[in-house]
């Protein structure tokens, strides 16, 4: 396995960082915010992204996608991370694509990839009902009536449900809430009757959505895969998002460590920089040691998620757990680090503590993957 | 029936008179009385309680009855309260004035400045702020840089605090300047004057948990008489570290006070995790929110013995800083715990999806971690347990 | 409640510092060990322990015993933790006198309190059968056969008990492991026939055995209590028991501390004491802060036993489970603290690092006891 | 065929003929050979391999054949170990000499020193020990008193070293001693002396672990021709600084190494705590295992990334000491976490009662608490970590 960047990924790192600072730095976000933008996030700047081949990372070139792979979005991702960049990159690049380009039947693969890839077309994948992560724990039923599904139920905190274009739909065909077995994946148009979309305020400033689904009919091409076998397809799928995400983390609690570390230095209070008193030295360390380890197992992720290792899920769960953790120790640092300026919204820092609370929580806590990974090893 | 047991009577059969029912009910936060130019008393009885307290001299109780005051004694003072706690009347004035800049005035100011200022803090007619950090001085804030200068007749101020609560709302400011910039902490005086001054703008921060008391604010070119500087020129340190020790305990408690409008960890974890025969279902944040409760359990029954220790002459000194450090710490913690407990629930910024006890928690959650921060780091906390409860050299 | 010694408990404080420090200090404990002595513990101390009343005093003044109660014993046991004194006063002052003095029956009562508060009497509970503490686990079977009990089984880790005279038995007479219903307690000579008592060494020095029990015949009047209820009468002494070791607990990790910080003002590295080291004060700042909680808890926990109060299960639970975090902690930190001095057997702090993780272990660790705690508290 | 094909394939010819089947086995820690004045060959085949290893020079291959090296290239030597490795093959001699007092000889020694000193470690004639630490000079190094004084004719040596491995069984040591005691850094020199002098002695240290190879080594006017000092007089520190770096690494490997003697954390939990399907019965334990384990994952990945960064010429400077700080105080965490899952059975001391992994879990907890101090304490490592890689100022 290689744990260096190859010249590929090194090429688009230096993109990202450019396209990030320059285009979507943190007053990005903040302009979103402050304007209470009706999209949440730049659709000229997705257009761009677009353009530079990011939307289609997931996708084969065969349907217009750039198939950078994981490790390639990977390094995009951190450096979105870096300036708390909101876009559709989650929800449809690292999510709807890989699962459309290996579950989708070739009529959903033509008709959605290319658009996909073009950034034409936004999605959104509607899995928990809950406030916590949990797959199994799915009740939003699919029934079949005169050959079609009628969905009935609700799903919560919907990444990007309320600009998507397509939703699929993590629905019970089978069996009862607390089972992976007896999901099924449907594609429903945003525009469905019956389907109801609530954006929700969330203190990070992105875009998430509660969706309610009142007899929403759709017909079986909208079915991805065979019925029933949902989670299957589904899992390495979530996988890649918790690696990407855990990218994206990774980005965020580095800047937010750089720029505390900034302020260490340049902070003087009794006559010296505050970055000279070694018990704030010993904690910068400590949070250093994190963040490499984090960084090791994000790397090690992606690899192993590119090259379809056995080890991709063991990897995944390791990569988010420990960006959870890191994000967590760094984010509540940063912010005491930085006094009482860290506490205003004028200063950037608060930013990073907000967005990473609500990454910790998507996909899984550091728990819920924790438990995962003693599942996979057997203990 | 000694002096003390009449005055007890007497207070609670006034007390019975006096005070409206509806000022016998617990508080919120709104309906508390500031007092000063711009008074507002959402509640209406709450200005009738404050007018008849005006009256007796006990929004004030131990000061003296010339400034205002009610002239009792610390027994009598103890009394009042605890007659006023056994009705469970209301407080009927708040402010800096009277818990920061009164008990100041009475041990430094001139005769001149009590007689102006103590009887309007007593009757409410005059709010205060306190100007105390800068920019460039929080945890070293002896090295504060708002310059004093003398110009004869007049001091001119110019300079900019921070974090000054209630800026806005005030009408008077007591403020540390700089008077000498040879000396560091022999350098600083404490100085009085009106906000309506020219020159003086308070401009409200907002927190990352939302608007705040806070204000940034500047002065420039202010003109404040010569004789509102209290107690010796350069020797307003004396004054700043009486007052920042009062201020640590009282952030304190607000962390306190402040955790305690949301449910407890225990409660909120039930809610979100669900439990099976009364159990939380999740064992391993039962465990964190054991934990977490055990904690504060301990943290409370150590409050309970310290106070038991300093009532039987036993008390060690500096833990006031150990609270300090502990209590806001404790209460970061409280907060990501709930958050882990809570998932997306407790990460809610406003509007739909949300109920109001989750919004309150997520604003909660950001908020706290200024605990840490204000009054003291925790970083200044652990230095002056190391320095003067451990003994350990500088 | 009152979180401040009375005057009695102060004089049993002065006494027992001033005994411990003259008569057991930690030197003694070494010798022991040096020697390995036969005992494990000073049998002519533990004469004048008795002499000063400390063995009896659980044990009412009407069976010879001081009385002092659990506040008393408490102040006895903390000095001790303090030179990490050996001695009987948990297994027999601690533990059997409570049991003995509440639930025996008035033979039992007339025949051993006497001799166990004048310390010519020792006692052992035989409790656990496995390396962690589990009470409900209890396997050996006590059968009634022709009028009389015979048990069958093995017990580990007894504290005492190849000194004991007695062995106070958890026998299971209904029932299965699992369940603490259906226990009984016995009341075995050590000299009785079948049973085999091998010592164990463990890393702290102390005494404690493994117990084999070979149809081990006993007479009716060796039952303590009514049969199948005896964890109804041993759970309030196992409170007792908890808050008493985390009395000695707390002892040993002041005196850790203490003997840390005089270091830390000793030692010199790069021209100054290392106790000027910021990192190294906020250290020994946060340990404070935990032995000062730690001191309420046992504190209140020793009181509400005294008083029978409802909150005393609460309260042992908190106190056993803060003197076990808090000795993990204070220990670590003393010999990192003290570096390479820490690591030699020479220096005294590495006894109270051996000593500290088994009391941790013993009666419960804090795992145990924040499980506990949270089902007492109905969640 | 190339050169290095050439060599490559003589080279696995000669060891397959050469090495014997025994010898490549895996090692048990008391069948090393140290060579020296009372070298032992537990294992009688290994006198045989250190003798052909020896008579190729491959004990030190590397090293100019003039002082009994192989004068391999570092590509050469490379092959070596990849065909020793292949193979299995021990290795034939262990020691300070070879891995530590060599390099400096031949960068810094003089060419009497390098033709006395080299050609005895190649061969293992004496085995060395190093004399750095003292009472007072621990993390503060330089601040050894170790005294050499120059007597004309000969260096008087008077003082105490502590912590030197096996100098109850080493021939002769390096030293650091005191050549000037105006200044610090600038008044160490590095000498070297038989441990058969008069006035040396060694005693072993007794550890909270149990014995050990270290030992507190005493010189009371031992007398050092003087032609045994290494480098300029007052330069030793120098030297010194660059073993420590090297030192740093060994140990962050020697705690690895220590720690995979005894059982994964896992298997111990699944052992004392039992599994239902597999799953290790406390759910809060388990967390805590998988937290472990997983942190273990993530520091493997870390060394290996480093090592490939390394490869591709992008390394990032001051690592060393992040590995020494998180492996070590990893390799604590991991014998606590094993305390906690077997409770009293990781608790014993010899005897009755225990099987051997319990009690080697048990003496291996309690040498882990060295691994944070010895090569530097984690404080340091941390120091250096904030200075080098982060650059926060003193």
């Amino acid at each position: 396995m290689s744990m260096v960047l190859n010249d590929e990924q090194r090429m688009l790192q230096a993109a990202a960082r450019d396209f990030f600072t320059t285009r979507l730095p943190v007053g990005a976000l903040r302009r979103l915010r402050d304007t209470q933008d009706a999209d949440g996030f730049d659709r000229a700047a997705w257009r761009e992204m677009a353009d530079l081949g990011w939307a289609g990372v997931l996708v084969p070139e065969a349907h217009g996608g750039s198939d950078f792979g994981y490790a390639g979005l990977g390094q995009i991702l951190e450096e979105g991370g870096r300036t708390l960049a909101a876009s559709p990159l989650v929800a449809t690049a690292l999510i709807a694509a890989p699962l459309l380009a290996r579950a989708g039947t070739a009529a959903q693969q033509d008709r959605l990839l290319g658009p996909l890839a073009a950034g034409e077309r936004l999605f959104a994948l509607a899995l928990d009902e809950g406030p916590r992560h949990a797959p199994a724990q799915t009740a939003l039923r699919a029934t079949g009536v005169d050959g079609a599904w009628v969905l009935n139920g609700v799903k919560r905190f919907v990444l990007d449900g309320h600009v998507a274009d397509e939703i699929i739909v993590v629905a019970r065909t089978a069996g009862s809430p607390g089972s992976t077995d007896g999901l099924s994946l449907l594609l429903v148009p945003a525009n469905a009757p019956g389907l109801v979309r609530t954006r929700v305020s969330l203190v990070d400033s992105r875009n998430v959505a509660d969706l309610e689904f009142r007899d929403v009919r759709v017909e079986p091409p909208a079915l991805i895969g065979a019925p029933h076998t949902g989670y299957a397809l589904l899992e390495p799928v979530l996988d890649g998002a918790c690696a990407g995400l855990a990218a994206e983390m990774l980005g965020s609690a580095q800047e937010a460590f750089d720029r505390t570390l900034d302020y260490l230095k340049l902070r003087q209070q009794f006559g010296v920089a505050i970055g000279s008193f070694q018990a704030l030295k010993h904690r910068a360390a400590q949070m250093l040691c994190e963040l490499e380890l984090t960084r090791s197992a994000v790397l090690a992720a992606l690899v192993a998620l590119d090259a379809r290792r056995d080890d991709a899920a063991l990897l995944a769960s390791l990569a988010k757990a420990k960006a959870c953790d890191t994000a967590e120790l760094v984010s509540n640092e940063a912010v005491q680090m930085h006094g009482g300026i860290g506490m205003t919204d004028a200063a950037d820092i608060g930013l990073f503590l907000k967005r990473a609370r609500v990454a910790q929580q998507s996909f899984g806590d550091a728990g819920f993957h924790r438990a995962r990974y003693a599942r996979l090893k057997g203990f | 029936m000694t002096t003390e047991d009449e005055f007890r009577a007497d207070t609670r059969a006034w007390l019975e008179a006096q005070c409206p029912l509806s000022m016998r009910t617990p508080m919120p936060e709104d309906e508390r009385v500031w007092g000063g130019r711009h008074a507002s008393f959402r509640h209406p009885d709450s200005r009738v309680w404050f007018e008849r307290m005006v009256g007796r001299g006990w929004t004030v109780p131990t000061w003296p009855r010339e400034y205002g005051g009610g002239g009792l004694s610390a027994a009598e003072a103890i009394v009042l309260k605890e007659e006023m706690q056994r009705l469970g009347c209301r407080t009927p004035l708040f402010g800096f004035g009277i818990s920061m800049l009164g008990p100041v005035l009475l041990k430094y100011g001139s005769p001149a400045q009590k007689a102006e200022h103590l009887p309007k803090i007593a009757r409410g007619e005059i709010r205060w702020c306190q100007g105390y950090s800068e920019p460039g001085a929080g945890s070293d804030l002896a090295s504060l840089q708002t310059k004093c200068e003398d110009r004869g007749d007049h001091w001119l101020v110019n300079g900019q605090k921070v974090w000054t609560s209630y800026a806005h709302l005030a009408d008077w400011i007591f403020c540390l300047v700089r008077t000498d910039t040879g000396a560091k902490h022999g350098g600083i005086s404490f100085l009085l004057f009106d906000m309506a001054s020219a020159g003086v703008e308070a401009r409200p921060i907002k927190l990352i948990s939302g608007a705040s008391a806070f204000c940034e604010t500047f002065f420039t070119n202010v003109r404040v008489p010569k004789d509102q500087l209290v107690g010796r020129l350069n020797d307003g340190w004396t004054i700043a570290k009486e007052l920042l020790q009062h201020e640590r305990g009282m952030i304190s408690e607000i962390g306190r006070a402040i955790g305690a409008t949301v449910p407890s960890v225990d409660v909120v974890a039930q809610r979100y995790l669900g439990d099976v025969d009364g159990r939380i279902v999740d064992p391993v944040l039962r465990d964190a929110v054991a934990r977490h409760v055990m904690d504060d359990h301990a943290f409370q029954l150590t409050l309970r013995r310290a106070a038991e220790e300093s009532e039987a002459g036993a008390a060690s000194g500096g833990l006031s800083s150990m609270f300090k450090y502990y209590g806001t710490e404790q209460n970061k913690r409280k907060f990501e715990l709930i958050l882990k407990c809570a998932g997306h629930a407790a990460l809610g910024w406003e509007g739909a999806g949300f109920d109001e006890s989750e919004l309150l928690a997520c604003r909660t959650w950001l908020r706290s971690k200024g605990n840490s921060i204000e009054g003291g780091t925790s970083e200044i906390q652990l230095n002056v347990i190391a320095k003067r409860v451990l003994g350990l050299p500088d």
